[in-house]
C-alpha cells in the first residue's frame, strides 16, 4: 500500500516536472535584465521552501519523540532532515550558479545564502551527531535535544544576518515584483519537488525501521 | 507501605527488550539479591531504580515516589561499578560534597563523622589519587551510606572488593536491615548475597524468571536457582 | 555572454537534478546494504540455533 | 533525629536532612568543578597556552598596526575565545566520566536544571579567567588600549561567554559518552553560536580599541542579551532530558 502511494509521488511528480519544464523553456519568454539564467530561481526558491518544511517537521517530530518516547518520530526526524539537506543542497548549488552569472562571482555573503549556509551546517552536525551514538534510544533523544536548539537558532540565524549584511553594501538582488505568469510556475513547480521530497523521505523512513529491526537482530545474536 | 512498586515495567535499547514486563513489589526492611548473568537485565534494572535512566513502559515507584523525584533521591543510596570519587578531592571534600547535595545539615561534620568510620580518618586530607585500591573502595561505601538512606541500591558490590571492605560493607548492610532500611543488591557472588538476602529475584533475558523469598535450600545449593528458572548452563 | 548565460541556466538545471539524484544513489546504496547485512545477520542466528540444539 | 538512629553501634545523627535547594546544589557543584579544575589546572592551562599561541601566531601573520588591528580585534578576540572555550567545555563532563561519577551526580537529589547551571556557572567562570588573561596578551601584542573601556567591554565579552558556555555546557552533557566527542562539540557548538559570535564580534571589536560604541550598535546588544536569554531558558528546560536517558 505504502510501496504503491510513494511509486504514485512519483509518477504524479515526473509528469508534473515535465509540464513546467515545457513551460519554463517554451512558453515563458527571458527575463529582461537577466535572461534566460532567471529560470533557475524556479528550483532555486521551492528546494529553498522544501528544504526548510523538511527542518520545520524535524522540529516538530523531535519535541514529538521527547513527549511520546516512540522511536517512529525520531525515524521520522530524520528523514525529513536528510531530505529537507539534499533540498537545501540544491539551493545552495543553484544560487551559486546563479551569482556566477549575475553578480560574477561564485559566492558572496548574501544574507539569504549565508543564513542557508548556517542551516546546512546545523543539520549536517546533527548527522554526523546520530553517526556518532551507537545505541538508538540514547541516540534518538540526543539528536532530538540537538534538532530543537538548531530550529530555535535557524530564526536568530536568519535575522542576525540580515542585520549584520544590512550594514555593508549590499548586492542587489532583482528588482520588484515578479510577473504573475512567473509566480504560478513558481508555486507549480514547488507541487512535484513537494512530492518528491516526500517520496524520498518515504523511503529514508522504511530504512530506519530496518535499521532498527537490525539492531535488535544483533543484539538478540549477541545475547545466544 | 512497599520499597519498590514495579508494573509491567520494559525497558528497551532501540527494538531490543533488556526488561520485559518486569512486575514485583519489594516490602520494606528487607534485603532483596538480584540474580541474573551477564546481560540478563540486572544492571539496567538498577538504573532505573535509581534515576539514572527511565523505563520504556510501565510504572516505577520507589518509596513511594518517582524515581526521579529529588526527595525520593535524598533517600536513596547508589553504589555502582565505578567508585564515583573525584581523584583530585580529599577524602573529607568528596563526602562533603556530596553530604551538600544530599541536604545534610552539617556536611562538613557527617563527612569527618563517615571518614573516620570506615578506618580513613589518618588520611582524611589526602587527595584519593593516593589512595590504595581499598581505601577507594571503604571511602565510596562511606559515600553511598553517609545521608543514611532508606533505601540502598548497590550493583555488583562485591565483586573486586578487597576482603577489609567486603566486611566493612557486610557489617553495614547487616546493621542497615537490622534497622529496617532496605537493601536492593546485584551480584554473581551467590553465596555472599544469599547470605544477606531475604528475597531474591532473578533475570533472564530481562524477564523477571523467579521472585521470592530466599529459602533454605538456596542457601544450601546456591545454584539450584538457576538450574530450576535458569537457561540451561 | 548571453550564450554563457544560457549555458549557466543549464547547469543550474542539472546541478540540481544531480544532486537529488546523488540522494536517490545514496538511498539505494543504504537499502542494499541493509538487506546484505539483515541476511547474514539471519544465517548466522540460524547456525547459532542450530549449534545450540 | 530518628528512632533508627538509637543503635548501639551506629554513630549519632548527623545526618538531619534539610530541603535539597536549587541554588545551593548548583552552588556545591560550581564550588567543586571549579575546586577541581584549580587543583589540576589540565583545562586551563591547555586553553591558556592555546589562546597565547594563537594571539602570538596572528601578530606574525599580520603586520598589528593600527588600521589591520581596528578591521580584525573583535575577529581576532572571538576566534581565540571560541576555541579557548571548546577545550574548557569538552573537560566539563569529561571530568566526571573516570569513576563514573556523573552518575552519582545524577542520581543525588539535586534538579537535572541545577546540576546543569552549576557546571554552566564554574565554565563561565573558568573561561572569563582565561579570556582576561587573552586581553592583555592582545593590549601587549597588537598595542591595543582596551582598558580605556574597561567595564563596557568586559560586559560585551561577559554576555558572549555565556552564550558560549550555556550552549556548550549542554552540548559537553549529551556529547559526553560519545568517542569523538572532542571533535563532536565543537562542530556541534560553532554553527549554533554563529548569531551570538556575530553580534560580539561585532560589539567587542570597537571596545577593545577604546573606541565608544556607536548608536546603531545596541541592536547587536539586545540581539546577544536575546540569544542567552532563550537559549538559558531552553538549555535549563532540557537539561534533565539530556542528562537522564
Amino acid at each position: 500500500m505504502r510501496e504503491k502511494m510513494l511509486i504514485a509521488f512519483c509518477i504524479v511528480a515526473a509528469i508534473l516536472l515535465a509540464y513546467n519544464l515545457y513551460v519554463m523553456l517554451l512558453v515563458l519568454p527571458d527575463e529582461v535584465s537577466q535572461g534566460p539564467i532567471f529560470r533557475i530561481i524556479f528550483f532555486h526558491v521551492p528546494s529553498a521552501w522544501t528544504a526548510f518544511l523538511g527542518f520545520l517537521a524535524a522540529a516538530v517530530a523531535s519535541v514529538l519523540y521527547l513527549v511520546r518516547k516512540d522511536l517512529r518520530y525520531d525515524a521520522f526526524a530524520v528523514a525529513v532532515t536528510e531530505v529537507g539537506l539534499a533540498f537545501a543542497a540544491v539551493t545552495l548549488v543553484t544560487g551559486m550558479i546563479w551569482a556566477r552569472i549575475i553578480w560574477g562571482i561564485w559566492w558572496t555573503w548574501d544574507p539569504r545564502l549565508t543564513s542557508m549556509l548556517v542551516c546546512w551546517l546545523l543539520y549536517a552536525g546533527y548527522l554526523m551527531l546520530r553517526h556518532a551514538v551507537e545505541e538508538p534510544t540514547q541516540r534518538a533523544r540526543i539528536a532530538a535535544v540537538f534538532s530543537i536548539f538548531a530550529s530555535v537558532d535557524v530564526p536568530i540565524v536568519f535575522f542576525s544576518i540580515r542585520w549584520w549584511r544590512t550594514q555593508h553594501p549590499q548586492p542587489v538582488v532583482w528588482g520588484g515584483s515578479m510577473d504573475p505568469a512567473y509566480w504560478n510556475t513558481l508555486f507549480l513547480n514547488w507541487i512535484p519537488l513537494l512530492l518528491l521530497g516526500a517520496a524520498m523521505a518515504g523511503i529514508r523512513l522504511r530504512q530506519e525501521r530496518r535499521q532498527r529491526e537490525l539492531e535488535a537482530l544483533r543484539r538478540m545474536a549477541h545475547a545466544l | 507501605m512497599n520499597a519498590l512498586e514495579l508494573d509491567q515495567v520494559w525497558k528497551f535499547y532501540g527494538d531490543f527488550p533488556a526488561l520485559r514486563q518486569i512486575s514485583f513489589e519489594l516490602p520494606e526492611g528487607v534485603c532483596l539479591a538480584l540474580l541474573g548473568r551477564n546481560g540478563a537485565g540486572k544492571t539496567t534494572l538498577l538504573r532505573i531504580l535509581s534515576g539514572l535512566m527511565r523505563p520504556g513502559r510501565g510504572s516505577v515507584r520507589v518509596l513511594g515516589a518517582d524515581p526521579r523525584d529529588t526527595m525520593a533521591r535524598a533517600r536513596i543510596g547508589v553504589l555502582g561499578h565505578g567508585l564515583a570519587l573525584y581523584d583530585e578531592l580529599s577524602a573529607l571534600e568528596n563526602l562533603t560534597l556530596f553530604a551538600r547535595l544530599y541536604g545534610l545539615k552539617d556536611p562538613r561534620g557527617a563527612a569527618g563523622q563517615w571518614v573516620e568510620r570506615v578506618g580513613l580518618a589518618a588520611s582524611a586530607s589526602s587527595l584519593v589519587r593516593e589512595f590504595s585500591r581499598g581505601m577507594r573502595q571503604r571511602l565510596a561505601v562511606a559515600r553511598a551510606f553517609l545521608h543514611e538512606p532508606e533505601l540502598l541500591l548497590l550493583d555488583e558490590p562485591f565483586t573486586a572488593l578487597d576482603d577489609r571492605a567486603v566486611t566493612t560493607l557486610q557489617d553495614l548492610l547487616r546493621d542497615a536491615v537490622r534497622q529496617g532500611r532496605t537493601v536492593v543488591l546485584s551480584t554473581h557472588q551467590l553465596r555472599e548475597a544469599l547470605e544477606l538476602a531475604t528475597h531474591v529475584a532473578l533475570l533472564v533475558r530481562g524477564r523477571l524468571a523467579y521472585y521470592g523469598t530466599r529459602t533454605n535450600e538456596m542457601l544450601e545449593d546456591p545454584a539450584w536457582l538457576y538450574r530450576r528458572y535458569g537457561e540451561a548452563a | 555572454m548571453d550564450e554563457r548565460n544560457f549555458l549557466y541556466m543549464f547547469y543550474g538545471f542539472l546541478a540540481a537534478w544531480l544532486i537529488l539524484a546523488v540522494y536517490v544513489v545514496a538511498l539505494a546504496g543504504r537499502e542494499r546494504r541493509l538487506q546484505r547485512e539483515m541476511e547474514n545477520l539471519r544465517r548466522m542466528i540460524e547456525e547459532k540455533q542450530k549449534e545450540a540444539s | 533525629m530518628k528512632a533508627a538512629g538509637t543503635q548501639a553501634e551506629t554513630a549519632p545523627r548527623t545526618t538531619a536532612r534539610a530541603q535539597p535547594g536549587f541554588l545551593g546544589g548548583a552552588v556545591a557543584i560550581a564550588a567543586k568543578d571549579l575546586r577541581s579544575e584549580l587543583r589540576t589546572k589540565e583545562a586551563l592551562n591547555a586553553s591558556l597556552a592555546f589562546s597565547v599561541v594563537i594571539l602570538l601566531l596572528f601578530s606574525f601573520a599580520f603586520d598589528p598596526t593600527a588600521e589591520e588591528t581596528r578591521a580584525l580585534a573583535g575577529g581576532l578576540l572571538w576566534l581565540v575565545f571560541a576555541f579557548a572555550g571548546a577545550l574548557i567545555l569538552t573537560r566539563s563532563f569529561a571530568r566526571e566520566l573516570p569513576n563514573d561519577c556523573l552518575d552519582a551526580l545524577i542520581a543525588a537529589p539535586i534538579s537535572a536544571p541545577a546540576l546543569y547551571l552549576g557546571k554552566a556557572v564554574a565554565n563561565w567562570l573558568l573561561l572569563m579567567a582565561v579570556e582576561l588573561v587573552s586581553l592583555v596578551v592582545f593590549g601587549i601584542f597588537y598595542n591595543a588600549p582596551w582598558t580605556r573601556r574597561f567595564w563596557p567591554l568586559v560586559g560585551v565579552i561577559a554576555l558572549g561567554t555565556w552564550a558560549l558556555t550555556v550552549v556548550g555546557t549542554l552540548f559537553s552533557a549529551l556529547t559526553v559518552n560519545l568517542r569523538l566527542r572532542e571533535l563532536m562539540l565543537p562542530l556541534l557548538v560553532y554553527p549554533v553560536l554563529i548569531p551570538a559570535l556575530l553580534a560580539a564580534v561585532q560589539l567587542s571589536g570597537p571596545l577593545a580599541l577604546g573606541e565608544p560604541l556607536a548608536s546603531d550598535m545596541m541592536v547587536w546588544l539586545r540581539l546577544l542579551a536575546g540569544f542567552d536569554l532563550i537559549f538559558t531558558a531552553l538549555a535549563l528546560t532540557l537539561a534533565e532530558t539530556a542528562l537522564v536517558g
